[in-house]
């Protein structure tokens, strides 16, 4: 065994407990640390937020419509403005993030989910599954997202549940093209055919093999549709079959805001701003994960600043 | 890369400033042809459409006339076509018709001409929305007498045909039959020239016109649905009217016109359900809503708190009314009241809102709802988009439905209230939710009575429904804004909201 | 070695770093060596050994980051490669350096044609014209013996051979006439009687243009084929260096020993008997064996009525215990054999018994059972096993498959055994392939194979991507499982030596077919098969004498430069 | 190659019928026209009226066999809306529509290959940071934000460029529309073409070509941007499809009468002719963007070209 020892360009560091190597990680690269900060920000607002400021966001004060921003005349709350109706920007802000953050993780998952494992069976069985699968995709692609809002929305009534239907309906077909092409190469691998010699049945191949290795794919794709979502829900709101009033989303926010760009540009701005950084956050996030994660690629955060590179 | 950050990082406080720091037409175009910015395209330029805003602001009494004209001041009737007309008998009425009158394709206005006219538009298999809104339950028989005398017949009497009249448009006698004409003809002082789908409309001036010969030469009119745009357009000269904005694009005295447009907001009392069906509740609503909050701040400052379905121009407003004050501790005293007798107050009312109804709308309905829930009401809201309104708004109702106040509005700028209460208050009505007998009596004595007499039977109505019934929870007259290029010499008015008569514009 | 000019090229002290994991890594630890025309050097080492990333950091093509230099020199007519600014050393590459590698078709640009990326050298350093330098480009393709060059220099690299594309390169590389040449691994991925051609190739341009020529290699066989002199590689350190045949004779250092001794093939032949049962029926027979790929096309993929032969008309026996080689070059149906006896592809034609049961018609839970009787080993120890699994998880899923092989309770304890087994140690339970050297996952796959405890595991070039010294650790654990299992081996490769080295017989294929089958003595000593005869001629041996004398043979004039 | 497109054509043939069945019958859970196009006070009797003359009373099946009769004519009904055939209204718009497209995914293309190239070669430096950065806030921007500032600041405070409308060629029309337009395709692709340029880059042939001599704008735009486009391409199109099947926010803001306007229009006034015929007309336009990728890629990759 001895002569095998370093042959391999894998050094076998000292194991060291596994948070302090994440932070560690993730401290050597400051944009990615930014955002992971940003984002447990976000998510505290999101769990916190509603129980918290849930009364201050909807107190309505028509005195104070359209209030500017960046003053503290009327105490900290006030800090963002005051929105149409007088409402504290910040609080509607913070108390929006619950609905934001759930809607746009429940459509993401869901057409991760529903997509990846369509994609996964699509791409293992091949044959008129996979065909049927792969239409379904063209399909849903050149289906105008808004006449099946207009559908569901109708149909059902405008619920939180039903908008994640709708949103996640829509991003389905990425994930299914995605898994597909991936399973299509990840099932030549020598390892799923090892495990077919094992008499692995297909579903075992699937989900023990495959899948997990499209998993990393999938997320980073499913970073950026945060966005993508995100601005849907907004566009939907805007054309009255999204959220409405009184529950707030940043999107609707965003949206109700639009009719103020000249006299108060602040009522789109932040959330704007704050869809913005979310989405920024998360995808600096898993490209920092994409890298941190990957054997190969791991020394890219530890080489020594200053260097080259 | 750097563009686009110097944009997100500057143009904020630039972009707010913006508007501030306009000076009027930049690079305004000297000749004398107005270029008018709808917030929409037309559909179709069919005449026989014209009582749709942006399809009225370009036919009606520019291309096509009517035989009567509405003054939208006082709702009295001015000749146009029609230079006089009296009743024959009950049936009966016979306009005088304009002579020398020229359509713009070379042939005569006269009365077999304009019989031609009146068939065309109240042909019972088009969907002619004039038809639809002013004829629906009424039959005219049209005749020609002789070459300048129209005789109209109806079957049951209407006494104010003169009225009715003012709201049909006469179009040449070479038009197509169906409806949905790409080239309509008429009489009026400009003559069509061309539409390009998606792009613009284009008008010219008719030299044929039996009228005073119009300053302007011709219109072009094109769309935007952004306010912010149309605004911006006449701003910087690249429009000259912009006939409806937002309230907060409305930030230039100098060029920005407030109208009443005829509209009344309101929310409908649907008085079939519970606790609704209380007239103590019902009370409770319109004391818990702070009006003059509203006014100025999500409403302009200059609508009116309403107590009639109708503006005060329309003959049959009761001025007597009092506007609900703002009482929330009397609304409270109300409903504990209610609740005393076992009203089920505490049953959940919806506030139906449509969005886009009229500008700040969802924002009007989320201060309702505040309001309501400071009163102690169990409410929540629901934005929902037209189709789905209607649906609910109109016969037949569903039979599961809940209590829902729905937010509505309502446009009469034809001259009289009868176009207002039968639908909106008779038991048939097909979007009541009352059944009154006094109601209904009235509806029918008004209806067949004329001149001051129906103008206090109608009034005796709203006197029924504002201090009686309490069908509503009454808002506001409404107001649009109009945004004018100073280069113009135009006021809009009431009728601005349907029509927009180009040979009214006059140069600075 | 007085009288002889001075080195063209010298390196000095160079060292090479790489920022990893856990620091800084010395790659290249300061070595050096001098490169004389008309002399090819041998750089030998095994994978790690920093032989390939001293040849990228004298061409300056070094992955930076994460690699760097971190001193030294390489003086080139004595100017300092390393210390020049990047205009002038790219000057310089191509035109006075080049080099060739390994993986040709990763090293070639796939999208643009061959004859246009041989002209980009002509363009870029002599700014010759687009069409003259086109006409260049097929002139050297004649001179590196590519047939139809006037055709062939429009085609992509995919649509040309491994032998014909490593020309190619060599066409690419020579086309300024440089003054050296650096091979990494020029011969490494290619069938013996292929790599004898490129030798050759690479023997014959080098003394027509009197080039010095650094030859990285693994392989001792090729080493001694061309190598005038040679320098040993371990851990970043020249261990040993000086002539062939001084080094090979009377090798100095430990690990130069070490890698001498674990030369497969270099043993007398196993003098083994296969304990085999007389009359027992054999475990495996299989009889007429085909697979057919009809070659379909149009929309309905209408069949054309052509038909690749994969496999055609296979027929063995294997009895329990028993080994057997299957030898072949690239393309000759050993692996598709091997899938189809793995049950991964359905065979043409044909029937192949196991255990007395038809391998081909078993469904369900008899086929569940067969399954549990036939394992495999791959070739490539890095794909082979699954990243995300840990390597209990990996050793355990076939009895989470099987249920009741062994029961959940006992499952940790047998992985442990199984991986002393194997040569692994019980804390390697826990830890995932990625932080294993090739060899130990070879060694973990083994492992996997074995948890079934198979009667016959089907090795598909199991030691082929293996270093030399690792592949012979391999083959003794295969050698003692069967010993002390009783297992029988169908034991697939190209490399005639490892064949030799654990077969008790050895099957020859050629294109679909056995064309020679007998006795691993049989196969090695007395070759019938003009094809077998061919085979063994063409692949190099690690004895310098022998293969000096076969390529006298060939008619290839060497001009030894003794040293010393 | 040949075969293969053609099976790629009966593939989108079938997603295309699939699409129209789908599009049809969801339509018709969208509820009755009726009350969208007549009056509020119209009778019950006028809307019987309407529906009966525009066959909303027969049975979904009768109102689908019929659209095939239509169909197999090339006539996909009239516009309740607005009157004239479907198609006639459909085919105005899909030239704009596919205007802004084409100029937006030209510009988009080589603004993003330029920058995403430059990123990828030095990975993790400033200009790597700031162009990733940069690209994915302004792919997460709300497009109509973006477009009224844009207006307010370069039309009304400036006076650069007219606020809104379509100018022919005029360039001064093109600018603001193209511009907000292509911030979202422009970020993504950034982001792809830095991604497979950092493939293209590390991958062997690079060494080789540097190994040359081949000067470093050379490795980057000639031997590795050609291998790296393959996955650009496919996001373009995507991106372009996108585009193709709607730039409602622009053509809304800015007056471009675009198919995207249209459509939205259509399903709001629930104008079923408009929406099947602009569905079907889009959807083939964008399986045929689909199919030319599919040349593309054969033109890019002769590994495709052999296969």
């Amino acid at each position: 065994m001895g002569a095998e020892r370093n042959t391999a360009a894998v050094p076998t560091a000292a194991p060291r407990s596994g948070a302090r190597v994440v932070l560690g990680l993730l401290w050597s690269d400051k944009f990615a640390f930014v955002a992971a900060l940003f984002l447990i920000f976000v998510v505290s607002c999101a769990v916190f937020g509603p129980l918290l400021l849930g009364g201050t966001a909807t107190s309505m004060n028509l005195r104070l419509r359209n209030f500017p921003p960046f003053t503290l005349d009327h105490g900290w709350l006030f800090v963002l403005g005051a929105d149409s109706l007088g409402r504290s920007m910040l609080a509607r802000l913070m108390v929006a993030s619950q609905n934001t953050i759930a809607v746009a993780a429940a459509a993401v998952a869901f057409a991760m989910t529903v997509g990846g494992v369509l994609g996964l069976m699509a791409g293992f069985l091949g044959g008129w599954f996979g065909n049927i699968v792969m239409r379904l995709a063209d399909i849903i692609m050149s289906f105008p997202s808004l006449l099946i809002a207009v559908v569901v929305l109708y149909m059902f009534e405008p619920r939180v549940a039903n908008l994640v239907l709708v949103l996640g309906i829509t991003r389905m077909p990425i994930y299914m093209r995605t898994s597909r092409a991936e399973v299509l190469e990840i099932r030549e691998r020598p390892f799923v055919a090892a495990a077919r010699v094992m008499g692995a049945s297909s579903f075992r191949v699937v989900f023990r093999h495959v899948a997990p290795t499209v998993l990393p794919t999938l997320t980073t794709i499913a970073a950026l549709d945060f966005a993508f979502v995100m601005l849907a829900e907004s566009a939907l709101s805007f054309l009255g079959i999204g959220i409405q009033p009184p529950e707030i989303t940043w999107g609707l926010m965003v949206a109700q805001g639009r009719n103020y760009l000249n006299v108060a540009w602040w009522l789109a701005f932040f959330p704007g701003l704050a869809i913005m950084l979310t989405t920024l956050s998360l995808n600096l996030l898993s490209s920092w994960l994409r890298i941190a994660a990957d054997p190969t690629q791991r020394w890219r955060l530890e080489i020594p600043r200053g260097r080259d590179g | 890369m750097k563009w686009r950050m110097t944009l997100f990082g500057l143009s904020l406080p630039l972009a707010a400033g913006a508007l501030a720091m306009m000076i009027a037409g930049g690079a305004v175009a000297q000749d004398k042809t107005v270029t008018v910015v709808l917030s929409e395209e037309p559909d179709i330029v069919d005449p026989c459409e014209s009582s749709r805003s942006n399809i009225g602001r370009i036919v009606k009494q520019n291309i096509t006339e009517t035989l009567t004209e509405i003054d939208p001041k006082d709702g009295s009737i001015t000749p146009r076509l029609a230079t006089a007309w009296e009743q024959v008998d009950e049936l009966t009425w016979r306009f005088t018709l304009r002579e020398g009158v020229k359509f713009h394709d070379g042939s005569d206005f006269n009365a077999e001409n304009a019989v031609i006219a009146i068939n065309r538009t109240l042909n019972p298999n088009q969907d002619c929305e004039v038809r639809l809104k002013f004829f629906g339950n009424i039959k005219l028989m049209p005749a020609a007498v002789d070459t300048y005398t129209l005789e109209v017949k109806t079957e049951t009497p209407q006494p104010i045909l003169p009225t009715l009249m003012g709201t049909m448009t006469i179009t040449g006698p070479k038009t197509q039959e169906a409806k949905g004409t790409q080239n309509p003809v008429g009489t009026g002082p400009y003559k069509f020239v061309s539409w390009t789908p998606g792009q613009e409309v284009v008008l010219e001036r008719f030299d044929g016109y039996w009228g005073d010969k119009p300053e302007a030469e011709g219109a072009r009119y094109i769309w935007r649905n952004e306010s912010a745009v149309r605004a911006a357009m006449v701003a910087t000269g690249e429009a000259d009217i912009a006939p409806n904005i937002a309230l907060q694009d409305a930030t230039d005295p100098k060029m920005d016109f407030s109208y009443f447009n005829s509209e009344t907001s309101r929310l409908r009392i649907d008085l079939t359900r519970a606790p609704l069906d209380d007239i103590r509740v019902r009370q409770a609503l319109n004391y818990a809503i702070d009006r003059e909050a509203m006014r100025g701040t999500i409403f302009s400052k200059d609508v009116v708190p309403s107590t009639n379905l109708v503006v005060p121009s329309i003959s049959g407003h009761n001025p007597d009314l009092k506007v609900w004050p703002y009482d929330p501790a009397k609304a409270k005293e109300l409903l504990a009241a209610a609740k005393a007798d076992g009203v089920p107050v505490d049953n959940e009312i919806t506030i139906l809102g449509r969005l886009g109804i009229y500008p700040n709308a969802t924002e009007a309905m989320e201060a309702t709802h505040a309001m309501l829930q400071e009163a102690g009401f169990n409410v929540k809201l629901q934005m929902v988009e037209v189709n789905q309104w209607v649906d609910i708004f109109t016969r037949p109702y569903a039979e599961d439905r809940g209590p829902v106040l729905q937010q509505a509005q309502h446009d009469n700028n034809s001259g009289d209230a009868v176009f207002t209460v039968f639908f909106k208050y008779g038991c048939e009505g097909p979007q009541s939710t009352i059944c009154d007998k006094e109601i209904d009596r009235l509806i029918a004595e008004a209806s067949a009575a004329t001149g001051d007499k129906r103008r206090e039977l109608w009034q005796a109505l709203f006197r029924r429904l504002h201090e009686d019934i309490v069908p509503d929870v009454m808002m506001f007259h409404m107001v649009g804004y109009t945004r004018i290029n100073p280069r113009l010499d135009f006021t809009p008015s009431l009728s601005t909201n349907s029509e927009l008569q180009i040979s009214q514009i006059k140069f600075n | 070695m007085a009288e002889r000019a001075a080195p063209i090229l010298e390196v000095r002290d160079l060292a090479v770093a790489f920022h990893t994991l856990a620091g800084e890594l010395d790659a290249v630890d300061g070595i050096s060596f001098d490169l004389h025309r008309g002399e090819t050097l041998a750089i030998l080492g095994e994978s790690g050994s920093g032989k390939s990333v001293t040849a990228a950091a004298i061409m300056g093509i070094l992955d930076s980051p994460p690699g760097f230099v971190r001193g030294g020199q390489a003086l080139l007519d004595g100017v300092d490669l390393l210390a020049l600014s990047e205009g002038r050393r790219r000057d310089l590459l191509g035109e006075r350096i080049a080099i060739i590698f390994q993986d040709t078709l990763a090293h070639l640009n796939p999208v643009y044609s061959v004859g246009w990326q041989i002209a980009e050298c002509f363009r870029i350093h002599r700014g010759v014209g687009r069409a003259e330098a086109y006409e260049r480009a097929v002139d050297l393709m004649r001179q590196t013996h590519i047939p139809d060059p006037e055709r062939r220099a429009r085609d992509y690299p995919h649509q040309f051979s491994g032998g014909q594309r490593q020309r190619i390169m060599i066409a690419m590389a020579l086309a300024l006439e440089p003054d050296i040449l650096i091979a990494d691994e020029p011969t490494t991925a290619l069938d013996v009687t292929v790599q004898a051609q490129i030798l050759d190739l690479l023997i014959e341009l080098r003394n027509a243009r009197n080039m010095g020529l650094i030859l990285i290699t693994h392989d001792l066989g090729v080493v001694a084929e061309i190598a005038d002199r040679l320098a040993v590689m371990f851990h970043g350190r020249i261990v040993e260096s000086g002539s062939v045949g001084e080094v090979f004779a009377d090798p100095q250092h430990a690990y130069t020993r070490r890698l001498m001794s674990a030369i497969p093939g270099r043993a007398p032949p196993p003098l083994r008997v296969a304990t085999k049962v007389v009359g027992a029926a054999p475990l495996l027979e299989v009889r007429d064996l085909a697979k057919h790929y009809e070659v379909t096309s149009g929309l309905m993929r209408r069949r054309t009525g052509d038909v690749v032969k994969a496999v055609d008309g296979v027929s063995f026996d294997i009895q329990r215990g028993e080994t057997l080689g299957v030898v072949g070059e690239s393309g000759s149906g050993k692996t598709t054999l091997a899938k189809m006896l793995l049950l991964l592809e359905p065979p043409t034609s044909g029937s192949a018994r196991f255990g007395g049961e038809d391998l081909f018609t078993l469904k369900g839970p008899d086929l569940l059972h067969l399954r549990r009787r036939m394992q495999v080993v791959f070739q490539d120890p890095f794909s082979s096993l699954n990243p995300r699994m840990s390597v209990a998880e990996i050793i355990a899923e076939p009895w989470s498959i099987h249920d009741g092989v062994v029961p959940k309770a006992e499952r940790a304890d047998r992985v442990v055994e199984l991986l002393d087994r194997v040569g692994l140690a019980a804390e390697h339970a826990r830890r995932y392939p990625h932080q294993f050297s090739g060899g130990q996952r070879q060694r973990i796959a083994i492992a996997r194979a074995l948890a079934l405890a198979p009667d016959l595991v089907i090795c598909d070039e199991a030691v082929s991507a293996l270093d030399v010294s690792i592949q012979a650790q391999i083959l003794d654990l295969l050698k003692s499982l069967r010993d002390e299992l009783g297992l029988a081996y169908i034991f697939i490769a190209h490399d005639l030596a490892v064949v030799r080295e654990l077969a008790d017989r050895v099957a020859v294929m050629k294109t679909g077919k056995i064309v020679e089958l007998g006795t691993t003595a049989q196969i090695f000593d007395r070759p019938a098969h003009p094809y077998t005869q061919a085979l063994l001629g063409a692949s190099p041996l690690p004895d310098p004498e022998l293969m000096a004398e076969r390529r006298q043979r060939r008619g290839i004039g060497i001009q030894m430069v003794k040293n010393g | 190659m040949g075969t293969y497109l053609a099976r790629r054509a009966v593939h989108s043939f079938v997603s295309l019928a699939g699409l129209l069945i789908l599009v049809f019958f969801l339509a018709r859970l969208t509820g009755d026209p009726t009350n969208l196009y007549l009056p509020l006070d119209a009778t019950l009797e006028a809307r019987q009226e309407f529906a009966e003359r525009h066959g909303f009373n027969d049975p979904v099946i009768v109102q689908f066999g019929r659209f095939l009769s239509g169909l197999a004519e090339f006539d996909l009904g009239t516009s309740i809306r607005k009157h004239r055939p479907a198609a006639d209204v459909v085919l105005e718009a899909i030239p704009v529509t596919l205007g802004l497209a084409a100029v937006t995914m030209i510009v988009a293309l080589l603004g993003a290959i330029v920058v995403g190239s430059l990123a990828a070669y030095r990975p993790g430096r400033i200009f790597d940071r700031l162009a990733s950065v940069i690209s994915l806030a302004s792919a997460s921007a709300p497009d109509f934000w973006v477009a009224i500032t844009a207006i307010l600041l370069f039309a009304v405070t400036l006076g650069w460029l007219p606020t809104s409308g379509t100018g022919g060629f005029a360039i001064e029309y093109w600018i603001m529309p193209i511009g907000v337009l292509l911030i979202r395709p422009f970020g993504l692709m950034v982001q792809v073409v830095r991604g497979s340029m950092l493939t293209a880059l590390s991958s062997a042939y690079v060494k080789t070509a540097r190994a040359k001599g081949v000067t470093e704008r050379a490795v980057i735009f000639v031997h590795a941007l050609r291998n790296g486009m393959l996955p650009v391409i496919t996001v373009a199109s995507d991106q372009a499809a996108g585009i193709a099947n709607g730039a409602v926010i622009v053509e809304t803001i800015f007056g471009w009468p675009g198919v995207g306007k249209l459509m939205i229009d259509s399903i709001l006034y629930r104008d079923f002719a408009v929406i099947q015929a602009s569905i079907l007309i889009t959807a083939a336009v964008i399986f045929t963007i689909n199919i030319v990728v599919d040349i593309a890629y054969a033109v890019l990759d002769p590994r495709i070209r052999h296969h």
